[in-house]
């Protein structure tokens, strides 16, 4: 809890409840989160230099189909208990079958702190995991209908400034490898706590900005933004044991898996399912999960994890 | 409407609708367009401008009153159902009429 | 004025009054503004927009003839005195009057 | 014109010449601007705002009709053949009609 | 002199008056001074929990009643010799009554590079400081009038940006103490020289597009920018002897009592005061003070403490 | 070619062509390009501090006619052979004679990555090249005409952002010295090759938009943009190897050379010789030069740089 990002997140959100005037310039915002998308995927890059493409196959078809699985999941129980519109709760699935990069680099920071180790091409995992909740979602409200332009949806998800500085991250570090990246981790990688408490900072203040909607959209809506990342986490456990893959492997799927997007899928959502309400599933993800996974999920995933390998593990 | 005068059209909408707007002007036929970036309030809440999800822009097209009429339709029908989304118009003077 | 047609109040002024005036204008009752982040030059002298102590905000605010003038009035009387402030209206067309 | 109506007038231009065109309009004795930065598409083609180079401002001065007219015929003639420029203008209500 | 960032603001301060198109975006100037203002509230935070919160309580007390005194004194020769309005006198006296956290981190600068030891708890004193000023320039300009709407007041200061982050930072330095901020040292600690002397760089472009308002205000100005910052210094050493801090603490007081605001004080007079202009009293902050204290104040102010304490040291 | 920096350029302009939103907000490109022109600065300023400034008088000649020497055989070959107007030809050749700091930076990198010695005042050298194009395009455009306000065009010069950061840049790095600039290194130094490849992202993705005109302008517009670098690049090692520079230093002049201007000469020919078309000479420096000189040329003027001193080297 004396993690210092974790302060500046809770700093961010008294002054957001404060209503003080302490947010960001949005180019700010936007350069901050740029440093972090980078530097996360060059780690991954880095990783992936290391061992044959191929020998992941399983993880991201494992991955691949937990993205499928988690909106599956998640529609119904919108649908059906929250009551919402079938586009709002495809569109919410959406957001929690994906990934959040925020969460996904407080975790990453955490690991580091504990000197927990981890996969590090986990990167790859964040950039797969992100696409097929946006593929399920848009089908579950519109049916495998036709009029779904899905070359404007390949686009606008690959050219979407979240997923494709990720993919490049991770191009050039495993094309240019851990040494040759020596001149430029100065400011990708020593930088990378302090520019993740300012993002942090930033978050928190956004966070508190959608507790106003929460009031209004009601009880449902806190209980599903708590309830979901805790099953999505225990379903992420369970793929990594799959995997076999280490402790903090799992941890970091089960992270993957219980985070929700607020920026790859409300971008593609906004244009390719446009009835869905953004209000709603950023209030949930935004106000609900991120700060319940950066607070609190993030080590109740590591010690699910532990004990799970305790008494499943190899 | 007078010789030199024009209708320009004021836009305030979703920022992250910026690509597809300056799509359809084009495909519109209109021969140019202005853009600033906005923040504001409206029916659909509070669009602080703090991120890009949130964020507004403010789009001027300065065209002949037909198009200006029809591109408010256009919009209207296509976009004030689901996106937070204003346009109003009135008439400007301008110097070279033919080029707008 | 006609039956489509609505007020648009422009207001220029210290970027440092974005705050109060948010506020003076859901007070107010008005449906909705939208802002824009400006620079300039006044009988105040220049602003250059360098830092937030001398930057500018330019509110936009489409509502009836009305409101409009006894918003204006209201400005005149409490900023007009103290701060680099001015404002400016006309009319425009839209397209859902009741909106506004 | 009435008592309290003024010239508002828009120039969208290269930010380039913003240091040039706010001496011209010091020089030329309007008694204020505003500027906002702006991109855009007109008949040179796109201006993206994404470096100095290919960003627009949005400039407006308020003063009299006659003084508007003589502006853009200045401007016409010294930027329209070589630069990214449009100007428009149309009337708006000001509260201090002599401050402008 | 050769310390580079002061060189920094010389090269500002030439292009300003060169009217070169120099300035960095608002947006920058707001990244690089709210990177300073979180970096010495951590530094602030991180001596804070070495000791007893209490034990500070008699230079808290000292100073808050510092910062009560100086304005009253600088009033009555704003408005007598001046010949200022009454609220334009009081608003002066209240810059000069508070601090300039731009000055104060060129102090910080200035001690570290000669090695000279100072309390560190003094970013605390910092936003005391900020204070009573604010609250007493109100009250000499209105009196103790019941219109005043103290909670307005209160909220504009406490949720001010300048406040604000200096008290995050310290609480964040205080909660998470200097280990734990080690991952975020890069980025606030070891960049603190650099971002100043962009900061300051900036600074000296500001300072003299307000060297064209002094010569409409004239003389007086000038003269009061120059010689109140003296005086306060003197009192602020008379407080560091009483509280028999080190000598680098002293001098740090005398800077702190020397500074005028240019941040907290005009957002916090627009509001409460808004007929006192605010030309007059930036043209004094940060056209005349700022500059004097940058170049030579510091120094000097240290000299003078190192002379006190030789007489009057305990 | 596994330089990250140059992967980030890569990654720009394919970003760039699938209209990618990728762009960084034009106030970051500000703040990066800021932070590079400082740092060439101090790094020529640092050197120049070693040595008798009176003698780099010889390389400062050279460089200044090889400035003149440069747009006046561009210029007939791009109105006779190009059929330009007038104006246009004086234009790109300006352009031309002229220097692109992005490439320098690069090259700065390039020889730090292959641990090439070079002089360092080319930062001097670098200022110095930026000047004598612009007038001759200016001359060759309009003739000695009265007309040209040779004052306002100086104004413009030397208050512009280019010019003015890297002088002072110059004069701090020289006045402060090596030592003292070590407390703003971690800024200003250790970040450089990462500020440099968020800068060659953001190059890349403008360059990428250039292109489209580039099928416009046609042919001979490629052809002139990769032809005359090369002849520049020659002629700069001829001067370097009459000056008797290090391999690295004669490499370096002919990358000054061959680099053609984008931000200095643009801005002043806009000013200036506002009839010139800037899209013609924007899309030729920075659609095809730059990238060509960015992609290959650095070192193939290296690979001539080599070959030219084991044949004609002292
Ligand atoms: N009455 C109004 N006056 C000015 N701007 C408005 C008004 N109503 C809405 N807007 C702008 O239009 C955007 C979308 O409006 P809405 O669709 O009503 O949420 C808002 O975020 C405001 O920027
Ligand atoms: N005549 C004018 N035309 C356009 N904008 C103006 C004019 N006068 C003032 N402004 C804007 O309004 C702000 C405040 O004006 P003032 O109160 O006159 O200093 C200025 O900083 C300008 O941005
Ligand atoms: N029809 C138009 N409506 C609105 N803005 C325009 C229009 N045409 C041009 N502009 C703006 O004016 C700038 C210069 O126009 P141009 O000289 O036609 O390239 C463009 O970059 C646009 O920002
Ligand atoms: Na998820
Ligand atoms: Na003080
Ligand atoms: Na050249």
């Amino acid at each position: 809890m004396a993690e210092p990002i974790i302060l500046f997140f809770i700093f961010g959100v008294l002054a957001g409840l404060m209503k003080a005037e302490l947010r960001l310039p949005s180019q700010i915002y936007d350069f901050v989160s740029t440093l972090l998308l980078i530097t996360i995927g060059l780690k991954g890059g880095i990783e992936l230099a290391k061992q044959p493409f191929l020998s992941l196959l399983p993880q991201i078809v494992a991955v691949f189909l937990m993205g499928v699985l988690i909106p599956l999941l998640a529609f119904p129980v919108l649908k059906l208990l929250g009551k919402f519109s079938r586009a709002d709760a495809a569109s919410i699935a959406a957001h929690y079958g994906s990934v959040s990069v925020g969460t996904f680099a407080v975790a990453i920071a955490f690991m580091g702190t504990n000197n927990i180790y981890f996969e590090e091409y986990m990167a790859l995992l964040l950039v797969i995991l992100e696409i097929p909740a946006i593929i399920v979602g848009i089908v579950l409200a519109k049916g495998l209908s036709k009029q779904t332009q899905w070359g404007e949806v390949a686009h606008e998800i690959f050219t979407g400034k979240g997923i494709l500085l990720l993919l490049g991250g991770l191009f050039i570090g495993w094309i240019a490898g851990e040494e040759a990246l020596g001149s430029i981790k100065p400011l990708f990688f020593d930088l990378f706590k302090g520019i993740l408490a300012l993002f942090l900072l930033e978050m928190g203040i956004i966070a508190a900005s959608k507790l106003g909607a929460l009031r209004q959209y009601g009880f449902f809506l806190l209980i599903f933004g708590i309830t979901m990342p805790l099953v999505s986490a225990v379903i992420g456990i369970g793929v990594g044991l799959l995997l076999e893959l280490s402790i903090g492997g799992t941890a970091m799927i089960a992270i993957l898996a219980a985070s929700a997007s607020y920026i790859a899928v409300p971008a593609a959502m906004r244009l390719s399912l446009p009835e869905a309400n953004p209000t709603l599933s950023l209030t949930a993800s935004l106000g609900i999960t991120f700060p319940f996974n950066v607070l609190i999920g993030i080590s109740l995933y590591y010690e699910l994890a532990v004990i799970a390998h305790q008494y499943f593990g190899a | 409407m007078q010789a030199n005068n024009k209708t320009l059209i004021t836009i305030v909408t979703e920022a992250s609708l910026e690509n597809k707007l300056s799509k359809e002007l084009d495909d519109f036929g209109v021969h140019g367009y202005t853009i600033t970036d906005a923040r504001g309030k409206g029916a659909r809440g509070l669009r602080s401008g703090d991120w890009d999800v949130e964020s507004n822009i403010r789009i001027e097209v300065i065209c002949s009153e037909l198009i200006a009429r029809e591109l408010m339709n256009l919009l209207q029908e296509r976009y004030y159902d689901n996106f937070a989304m204003i346009t109003y118009s009135h008439e400007v003077f301008v110097l070279r009429p033919e080029k707008f």
